[in-house]
């Protein structure tokens, strides 16, 4: 593109804005929160899935899992770094998560209860995840979307593991195609919940359109992924917990019951099961963390003047 | 059973449960990742080893993993010992990985070929978690007072553990240039427990396996 | 099977698992000896409910205290929470002996004979339990600076966890005036967590359970 | 007796000391060495058995288990009021305890590895203290014996638990029975070696006998315990693990293998498997509790305040 093209030329043409790039002040804010959110997400995400690292019914299941919250931590040090590219440090981001003023995804207020949940998680979640963030690839932020491609591949993948422990689950003993039920039962409403407010209710949709952050309503990806689901769960042999829950002819889509979008403002304000949990966890990491950064920081100093010195 | 595989697994498992605890709980974003990496390599290493030394009587790794009590296990009391802060953990991983690298490179000279194949490709990875615990050893030990205060407590802490590893000389050649390099004091030798590769292990394994295998347990017989 | 006696049963088994963890940790002797008291009421308590809420499908105590999981248990959440420093018990003993003892008064005077008869028995226990919660209660809310914030913390933290326990004005009425004795603020109503009665948990449930059942479990059908 | 009789004479009249009788500096040092050294064995004691309590495999066996080391709290408490009538503070010795002046018995330095060494350690370790202590019930200092008769009568009350829990397990499944049997093989000769080292190089031994403090010599003792336990584990159907224990028709004794006494040597030095485990556990719990016991003070002082203000 033309070295000169302006903001909104580069957004009309379909193509990316990078760091050095000019742009509107509430365009670089809103990728901030959003990309920060993102981040953060990865880092909480940890948290509910690492509960079933110790305890992974094989070791080939433990590698696995541990392997994939792995990638979460990576995932969290692109977006961060992607963040950075706007003009933000990572060490204030964190402080913003800490202290309650930036948000990460309210899926990861509900406990995990069982191994199930684990694959649950996998499936829907990430299942989920996937559906909101393959529209981010081609997101107008050149960092932001580069980071998206990488980490959508990665998605995938844990998605299909994810499914993988449900089918297995649902095609064994009957206690375990209980508990593959039942962690289904528990995390469909929230996965549907975590496309956000109904397109009606929705802020910051059509600016981010505008600016092509955002290609899909979050109706439109509900349903997307609803449609999606079916089929997986007919092969798992599990029932999705949704009396409503029909294929309309006419649409060309299934018909479904809403999550509770009441509950999910109760939890994105705050008040779901494990908010104060997993955010009181970050702070005891962080905090019980400092004196290593200080000693790393204090060692690092002392050996640059060193080599300066010498 | 080949008892050396078994140790080696044992304390590749043991080391891998206890590294995977630090996960979403590291000072930093790094080191998650890092911790997690290791943890990963070491739980590949007992996968392999235990395969191996289930392969005489049939038992599968998951059989060895999740199957026996604490008195069947054969890991060195150190791997077990609970991970206390960062410099606990960081002691342990640089006490722990210069035993397996020790043994991993005899191995991979050694007479049976299926052992040597799997020390080959553990010995790599073994040198990287030595160099990464070393690296943190020393910056803890030349840090600040209280890292130097926390990073001594830890080796003191530990060193007792450490004569369970074997091969005391070659071990010491590659730890104590560490402490030195890290301004620590190398402590005094002498209260030296053993017993973990006898089975005879510390009060703390058999919570840790209580955690492990209680799913696995909870479902006999079933596939995951 | 009675789920009034399950619930009250399981809220009783694991409030003595979590008392039972302060064993030889109390912050003196005489308060080792306390706790272990009331450990042992709570337990003796779930074992008749338990007896109980079993007959009915032929379980017994023992099969409904280890051969269930996590989402088949019946515990209000406050019960599970760990156990956090002595305010953080404290608090919590306050707050669920003043419920058991608000619904054994009532299944003391209720219509099944059976129950009633084990409420007459922990009911007198309870107000034993109730009266040592408050006392430290007071004496930690009134004691100093540092024991106030810790008890003040305690009961912040725990607060939202108290909705579940029903009977909300009776309950308010034993607990208020202890935490104003105590010179402690009495923390405003907001978040409700609930979902044990339903089994639906917190996450530490089930490392709690996999540590009571795992003897046990390792060895079906065998007598102790 | 009569009132103005000398120490001497009350001890020749087999009459007991009381904390307001005159007594030898040495008898009473010797006698709060004692006396500490049990109350402290109580308190550590508490740790490996309270190490089974959340594992207790049936709800009966956790109760006797939890009301087991309840009461070891209780005899710890009846010693250091029985060490006090002796001019010292409970404190003093808590600290003496805690800094390594004073010992523990040292068998509560070996690690409980199976629920089996809950039973084995109700039917050996508390059968070896019955043996050690019954003929304290007769010493000469009043508030010791006292305090001696009911503490021995809650040991043979667990002595008897034990064995019944091993009872059990020996008669019970394979695998308890194993359970049961490396119990046994693992505790034995620490469980010997509480009676101390052989009479010939026991130290304080003499003068304690004269003092009619102590009634059988270290040897006596295990002697009289051996012959006890070996009836009692042919009824367990276990095997004691002695390949030198046989009946002495002259002796009227079994004969049997020492048990290691450079080990327990070490051990005493602070060398043991848990020396430094108990000692760090109780330090912790002692310093952890600070803030409470200051506060329960605090509390204490401004209410007694207010009472004498008012």
């Amino acid at each position: 593109r033309l070295a000169a093209s302006t903001f909104d030329e580069v957004i009309a043409a379909d193509q990316k804005i990078e760091p050095r790039d000019a742009m509107p002040e509430a365009y670089r804010k809103t990728l901030i929160r959003q990309i920060a959110q993102h981040a953060h997400s990865e880092i909480i995400g940890m948290q509910p899935e690492g509960n079933w690292i110790s305890r992974a019914p094989s070791l080939k299941r433990k590698a696995i899992l541990l392997a994939k919250v792995q990638d979460e931590a990576g995932h969290g040090l692109y977006l961060y770094a992607a963040a950075e590219t706007l003009g933000v440090s990572r060490a204030d981001l964190v402080d913003a998560l800490l202290d309650g003023r930036q948000k990460y995804s309210s899926i990861f207020n509900y406990p995990t209860l069982t191994w199930a949940d684990v694959g649950a998680i996998g499936w829907l979640v990430d299942g989920a995840a996937i559906v909101n963030q393959v529209p981010l690839c081609r997101c107008s932020y050149g960092p932001y979307a580069r980071a998206m491609i990488r980490v959508c591949k990665e998605e995938s993948f844990h998605q299909r593991q994810g499914y993988e422990i449900l089918h297995t689950l649902a095609h064994g003993t009957e206690a375990q195609h209980a508990m593959a039920q039942d962690a289904l039962d528990r995390w469909w409403y929230p996965s549907l919940a975590m496309f956000g407010p109904p397109d009606a209710d929705s802020t910051h949709s059509e600016r981010s359109m505008a600016w092509k952050i955002k290609r899909f309503s979050n109706d439109e990806l509900r349903q997307r992924f609803v449609d999606m689901c079916v089929g997986q769960a007919e092969i798992l042999g599990l029932r999705i917990p949704d009396d409503g829950l029909r294929w309309n002819e006419q649409r060309g889509a299934y018909d479904f019951t809403a999550p509770d979008y009441a509950e999910l403002m109760r939890v994105i304000k705050g008040d779901g099961p494990c908010n104060r949990q997993r955010i009181e966890h970050r702070r005891r990491a962080h905090a019980e963390g400092a004196w290593v950064r200080e000693a790393a920081e204090a060692y690092a100093r002392k050996h640059a003047t060193a080599t300066v010195a010498a | 059973m080949s008892s050396e595989a078994l140790e080696l697994g044992d304390d590749a498992l043991i080391a891998a449960q206890r590294l995977a605890e630090w996960c979403a709980s590291a000072p930093e974003l790094e080191e998650d990742l890092a911790l997690a990496n290791i943890a990963l390599d070491q739980l590949g290493a007992a996968r392999l080893f235990l395969s191996y030394a289930g392969e005489a009587d049939g038992r599968t790794e998951d059989d060895l993993a999740y199957l026996r009590d604490d008195r069947e296990f054969r890991n060195c009391l150190l791997a077990e010992l609970p991970n206390g802060d960062f410099a606990v953990t960081m002691a342990k991983l640089l006490f722990l990985a210069a035993a397996q690298k020790l043994r991993y490179d005899a191995l991979a000279a050694g007479p049976d070929a299926r052992l040597a194949a799997i020390a080959a490709k553990t010995r790599k990875e073994t040198a990287y978690h030595l160099d990464h615990a070393a690296r943190w050893v020393v910056r803890l030990g030349d840090g600040t007072a209280e890292s130097h205060r926390r990073m001594q407590d830890a080796v003191d802490a530990l060193w007792p553990y450490t004569h369970e590893l074997g091969e005391r000389a070659a071990w010491l050649a590659l730890v104590e240039p560490v402490l030195a390099e890290a301004t620590l004091d190398r402590p005094a030798d002498g209260w030296a427990p053993a017993g973990g590769r006898d089975g005879v292990h510390t009060e703390h394994l058999s919570y840790l396996l209580a955690e492990m295998q209680v799913v696995h347990r909870a479902h006999p017989g079933a596939r995951w």
